[in-house]
């Protein structure tokens, strides 16, 4: 059975599998969105929950699949970004221009960080990637004549997409990112399977499971973790170019600050660590988690449901706590899943699917 | 003609040695035994000439090349692999996926790397096993895992550190079977190995460790009756 | 002149309620090789108690700390009891993200019982200084720093001297030669996590009263006491004595002659020199 | 879909005339109610709070859709997008911090919802030619010229030293009091910006003390203000004046620390006895009703709720009408005159009289401009006690 799958799996496009399908499928479905759905506010959850996505896949290829916690993503989320947004706003170069040069900033950030980092295991690597992600966000804010410090850059309105000389959007409505936003969600899952299915993938889980082992048997590793690094970097600095066009501005604390690094990871780590499913069940989990208690529309899907009554004291307490405690709650599912489910929501499903099966293994 | 020549090799932490001048050379396609009681240097040994640590002084010269100061995965790819003494399966991953990992070290096709790992999984009688977690095997089984996985970087010089370690009787002896198979194919191996009837009866040649140093080296005839080695074992009441 | 000397004594002072913060955090990773997030979560719980134990009952902050040693030492034993001894054997990204829920968990919490308001305690003495060669010295500051002092004392002796100090020394050496030595590994952890949480409750008792209170204000302690117990090597607690009192002034003379701005980055590149370096830190042994 | 979509649109500006005056409009707030901005979130929220029973009483029923951006722009924009596409409100209050402002702003005018923006600083927003963002306070340069005009009325001071930490509030706003120091003559002699929240500011406090400014000037949010003050007056600082901006220095909190604070100067949007038609009435019941006292946020964050509120009620929640009457519209109020202007680049910005306020005996009075003083300036600082 296990056999199977793997076989068809390495393959790699000789055989069309369930999952491929499916895949397109649900890819089909995705890109038709935008001409079903006109309202904006489903769209931008969308992007949020494409945006998400993107940041988990990239950091799944360095922490779940090579075994390199890193807490210093927003390293590389704030090198696309602020590249991206001090180009477009000294320079007027167009943000695709940018996002390419961001990715480069971000390489090297990346390379840097590995040549310190990588010497170093375990909790101490995950500190030393703090500290990098902690000293670019504090150069960012004092750097003022580049990046305009803790004021940070307010972007005016981009320049209209055309290609010779036909524009192709203006980016005046919320369709353009949408597919972007899809684009680099279908680049990072096509890059992390053809990492999976090739040398690289063998050789980074090798990594993760055991170092020593992995060098015996020939595995350089520090050219197989930098360039895992590499890789994982230069999608995440996409994620954070797309950001800053798509939110228009950027500061150290929004796109620097540790706060983005931990929810990077919390994206993998709730989803499922090291497959490719995770950051996207990771993603459904928390973007529509997050919105739902933000904006109290749990709590008024309560009160619609009946269970509680919105006028009494219960309802009362829902209504001015809930929205109050999202930070609270967010703590405990976090809490919850470490705890119970420590394969991440994907790998406890898994679970209970074959114990109904009987306990296939 | 000697496939490895490790030479005066000294290795100090700190400023305790934990090998002090050791000299000998391995045959091409002879299995060299290595014994000598618990703490005598034979895993730090293995450590030096394998690259996890350089020499402090001498060399390891491996046919023909100076190996000091190379990191492991290059001398991985020259031809000398290792097993551990505590085995390190790649928990998560399956077997065949382990086996494949040590494939690679020859070819980037993923297609060549299953057929080699296949193959090597026959020799050590596990293709059924194939598709499980490597973490979930028993103890025997990880112990073949590892013999498989290290033949698929296809080794010249093979080094294997107490791979019956813990093992019963039957699978010991399935042990030495494949060592024996292994020679055949011209492959040259290094053993440690605490089991003296075992040692004796697959080795050509024996090196004796003690407290870091070459005792003695011979034959096992010659090591069984030597008596500076019946009083290093006895002095450790015997294991 | 004056400037340096001034800036040498206030590092000093600051620096030893850091200390206090970095040996917490270094027993708890001594012993459980995990690291805590919620360290500066767990300050702010101290700082919380400190300041209701003086507006509600008012008892003095310094005085305070007699009762804030006790419970913090119960909140952290059960918090290990609870929740980490459960991820001892997990990976450690688990390991990591668990005590990142439960500071979100406090500070959240925190923040429902208390708003999310500044608190500011304010004592008799919160801005008393006395002279010392034209030196001012914040009065709060030295007292605290001569209650670092002892209580920093009493955990040496503690560590040297009890049987139960050394069972956990022995732990943080080798967990599994402790077990087999017949310590009870789990119940050393909680003493640990128990002692770990006083010190960061003690650190944030002693800090009130010259400085002020909200929910969100553990992560700046966090990451500093990250540095301070690398810096020092993680485990050493004379090393995170060391590395505290170096944070401190080393904060205090980059804010003089670098800027206030970058101090923050010296410290930080600081730590990792001493990480690419010096892995095992100032005083820390070798790893294995 | 689309079609049906349009449709439903129609139908709802269609449907919202019949429930017109005495019935209820639907105004969106945006204020970062969790997060590290929560602490001052807190006081919009509760002028908010009250800004809703007073147009209860005055015939105008609310209803309130609250949004959270913890913060953050991008949660922010999610906020707006909800209050302007599925809410369908009429107008949106908020949000508080600038950050969040601009990414609001940017979609107020793509979805043409007029949104009045309460007491966020950034000068930007409110010059991008937006015509459906209006701001209430005062923008960042004024907190400075306000302070440095106070001094100089006062008193000839020479030279100044700045210390303000390095947010976009901070930052913005010593930056605008720099140049306008330049411009009257006043020489920089520290410049010295720090991260809030760190307990030891004795060092640079020294450094400045050391070059002898005759005004310090501080630029602190939160309570950090208390801590610089503490600390100056353990290392002796004193300058003829110490000028604070921004919020950290108009807290009853900071007043109440009568030993460290008496004397200081700050810059502040609203004080409680300023002679302004209904202030005084407004703090009292704050207090009240939330046991505090009201910042000038919550001030703001009421009299926009107000203005807001009242306009969109007059035009039945028709979003052009009302941003109309919000371009047309005068009010006096608690914030004194309030009316949406275009000037120096600015649009829909409320022209706001900022007050200096000196804190004298634990109180603070309004002190400058003349016209709204109900005490004497001291100056220069007599040191502390």
């Amino acid at each position: 059975m296990a056999i199977n799958t793997k076989e068809n799996k390495a393959a790699g496009g000789s055989f069309i599998t369930t999952g491929t399908v499916l895949s397109l499928l649900a890819l089909l479905a995705l890109a038709s969105v935008p001409s079903v759905v006109s309202s904006p506010y489903t769209l931008h959850l969308m992007i949020l929950l494409f945006l998400s996505t993107i940041m988990g896949q990239s950091w799944n290829l360095i922490g779940g699949y090579t075994g390199q916690y890193s807490v210093g993503h927003a390293a590389y989320f704030g090198a696309g970004a602020y590249t991206t947004m001090i180009l477009l706003q000294h320079f007027q170069i167009a943000p695709w221009y940018g996002a390419l040069a961001g990715m480069g900033v971000a390489l090297v950030v990346g390379l840097v960080v590995g040549s310190i980092c990588f010497r170093l295991r375990g909790p101490y690597f995950v500190l030393a990637s703090i500290a990098v992600a902690e000293i670019l966000r504090l150069s960012a804010m004092n750097l003022k004549e580049i990046t305009n410090g803790a004021e940070g850059i307010l972007a005016t309105d981009l320049p209209p997409f055309s290609i010779g000389g036909t524009v192709i959007t203006d980016f005046s409505t919320k369709v353009p990112f949408y597919y972007i936003g899809l684009g680099l969600v279908v680049l990072t899952v096509v890059v992390t399977v053809a990492v999976q299915h090739s040398k690289l993938g063998y050789y980074f889980q090798a990594i993760r499971e055991d170092q020593d082992a992995a060098h015996s048997l020939g595995i350089n590793l520090s050219l197989y973790k930098n360039l895992a690094l590499g890789l994982s970097a230069v999608l995440t600095s996409l994620a954070g170019s797309f950001y800053a066009i798509y939110v228009g501005f950027v500061d150290p604390p929004t796109v620097l600050g540790l706060d983005i690094s931990v929810q990077i990871v919390l994206i993998c780590i709730i989803g499922g660590i090291g497959t490719i499913y995770g950051p996207v069940v990771g993603s459904l989990v928390l973007v529509p988690l997050s919105e739902g208690l933000r904006s109290n529309l749990i709590a008024s899907a309560i009160f619609e449901t009946g269970i509680v009554s919105e006028s009494s004291p219960v309802g009362n307490f829902l209504k001015e706590n809930l929205a109050h405690a999202h930070a609270l709650i967010y703590g405990i599912l976090v809490v919850v899943v470490i705890l119970f489910m420590p394969d991440g929501v994907l790998g406890f499903a898994k679970k209970l699917v074959s114990k109904r099966k009987g306990g296939r293994a | 003609m000697a496939i490895l020549e490790i030479k005066h090799v000294s290795k100090f932490f700190g400023g305790l040695a934990a090998n002090s001048d050791v000299s000998f050379e391995v045959a091409q396609g002879s299995i060299m035994g290595l014994i000598g009681p618990n703490g005598a240097g034979k895993t730090t040994l293995f450590n030096c000439i394998t690259g996890y640590y350089p020499p402090s002084r001498g060399d390891v010269i491996f046919k023909g090349n100076r190996m000091n100061g190379l990191q492991p995965d290059r001398v991985c790819k020259l031809g000398m692999a290792r097993t551990w003494q505590k085995v390190r399966p790649l928990a998560k991953m399956t077997v065949l996926d382990n086996v494949m990992v040590g494939a690679l070290c020859r070819t980037s096709s993923l297609k060549a790397a299953r057929e080699i790992a296949m193959e090597q999984l026959h020799v050590v009688r596990m293709e059924h096993k194939a598709g499980f977690l490597a973490g979930g095997l028993p103890i025997g089984e990880r112990k073949k895992l590892e013999m498989a996985r290290v033949l698929a970087t296809t080794p010249e010089l093979l080094l294997l550190d107490e791979v019956m370690g813990g093992l019963n009787q039957a699978e010991s002896e399935e042990i030495i079977n494949l060592i024996l198979d292994i020679k055949k194919r011209g492959v040259t191996q290094m053993v440690i190995e605490h089991d003296m009837k075992a040692i004796m009866r697959i080795s050509d040649r024996i090196v004796v460790l003690t407290s870091g140093e070459k005792l003695t080296e011979g034959t096992p005839e010659e090591v069984v009756t030597n008596q500076q080695v019946i009083d290093a074992y006895l002095g450790e009441s015997h294991t | 002149m004056l400037v340096f000397s001034q800036s040498l004594i206030s590092g000093l002072l600051i620096g030893g309620v850091y200390a206090l913060i970095g040996i917490g955090l270094t027993i708890i990773f001594g012993v459980m090789r995990i690291i805590n997030f919620a360290h500066g979560d767990i300050m702010m719980i101290g700082m919380y108690l400190t300041y209701n134990l003086f507006t509600l009952a008012g008892i003095d902050p310094f005085v305070s700390v007699a009762i804030t040693i006790p419970i913090m030492f119960l909140f952290g034993a059960l918090l290990q009891k609870v929740f980490i001894n459960r991820v001892l054997n997990a990976l450690p990204q688990n390991q990591i993200l668990l005590t990142i829920g439960l500071g979100l968990i406090m500070s959240n919490t925190m923040m429902l019982i208390f708003t999310s308001d500044y608190q500011i305690l304010t004592t008799s003495y919160s801005s008393s200084s006395f002279r010392l060669f034209h030196i001012s010295i914040s009065q709060p500051l030295a007292i605290s720093f001569v209650i670092t002092a002892g209580i920093t004392a009493l955990l040496y002796w503690f560590f040297m001297k009890t049987d139960t100090g050394q069972a956990i020394r022995a732990t943080a050496q080798d967990r599994d030669a402790a077990q087999l030595m017949g310590i009870n590994v789990k119940r050393m952890s909680i003493i640990a996590f128990g002692l770990g949480s006083s010190l960061a409750g003690t650190a944030g008792a002693l800090i009130s009263p010259t400085y002020y209170i909200f929910p969100q204000i553990g992560s700046t302690f966090t990451l500093k006491a990250f540095v301070i117990t690398v810096l020092g090597g993680m485990g050493s607690i004379l090393g995170a004595t060391l590395g505290g009192i170096l944070i401190g002034v080393a904060e205090s003379m980059g804010a003089v002659y670098i800027s206030s701005g970058w101090k923050d980055v010296v410290v930080f590149v600081l730590f990792l020199l001493v990480l690419v370096f010096k892995p095992s830190g100032l005083l820390g042994k070798s790893r294995a | 879909m689309k079609k049906r979509f349009v449709a439903l649109g129609l139908a709802l500006l269609m449907a919202a005339p019949v429930a017109a005056f005495g019935a209820s409009v639907k105004i969106g707030v945006i204020n970062s109610i969790t997060g590290p901005e929560a602490p001052i979130g807190e006081n919009l929220t509760n002028g908010i709070k009250m800004a809703q029973e007073d147009l209860k009483k005055k015939g105008v029923n609310v209803d309130l859709v609250w949004e959270d951006d913890t913060g953050k722009p991008q949660i922010a924009m999610s906020a707006m997008e909800k209050l302007a596409t599925r809410d369908n409100v009429a107008g949106v209050v908020g949000p508080y911090t600038s950050a969040c402002s601009n990414a609001v702003a940017k979609l107020a005018q793509r979805y043409k919802v007029p949104v009045l923006i309460p007491a966020a600083a950034k000068e930007e927003i409110t010059r991008q030619g937006y015509m459906w963002v209006f701001r209430m306070n005062a923008p960042a340069d004024v907190y400075a010229s306000v302070l440095i005009d106070a001094a100089l009325t006062a008193g000839k001071p020479k030279t100044i030293a700045f210390i303000y930490e390095n947010t976009d509030f901070g930052t913005s706003t010593s930056q605008s009091a720099k140049a306008y120091a330049q411009k009257k003559g006043i020489a920089i002699v520290a410049d010295e910006s720090y991260s809030k929240g760190s307990p030891d500011y004795r060092s640079t406090l020294t450094k400045i003390k050391a070059k002898k400014p005759d005004l310090v000037f501080m630029v602190s949010y939160v309570a950090d203000a208390i801590l610089l003050m503490r600390q100056a007056h353990e290392i002796g600082l004193k300058p003829q004046a110490f000028l604070g901006g921004g919020a950290g220095f108009t807290t009853v909190q900071f007043a109440k620390e009568k030993q460290i604070s008496n004397y200081v100067l700050s810059s502040t949007q609203w004080t409680e006895d300023v002679s302004w038609p209904g202030a005084h009435d407004f703090g009292k019941r704050y207090k009240a009703k939330f046991g505090k006292e009201p910042t000038y946020h919550a001030a703001c964050a009421y009299e926009s709720m107000m203005i807001m509120a009242e306009t969109a009620a007059k035009n039945a929640g028709n979003r052009e009408k009302t941003r109309a009457g919000l371009k047309a519209g005068k009010w006096n109020g608690i914030m004194g005159e309030v009316k949406f202007a275009d000037y120096a680049g600015f649009t829909n910005q409320n022209n706001h009289q900022m007050l200096v306020e000196q804190i004298q005996n634990g109180v603070y009075e309004t002190v400058y401009p003349k016209k709204w003083a109900t005490r004497k300036l001291i100056y220069p600082f007599p040191g502390f006690k």
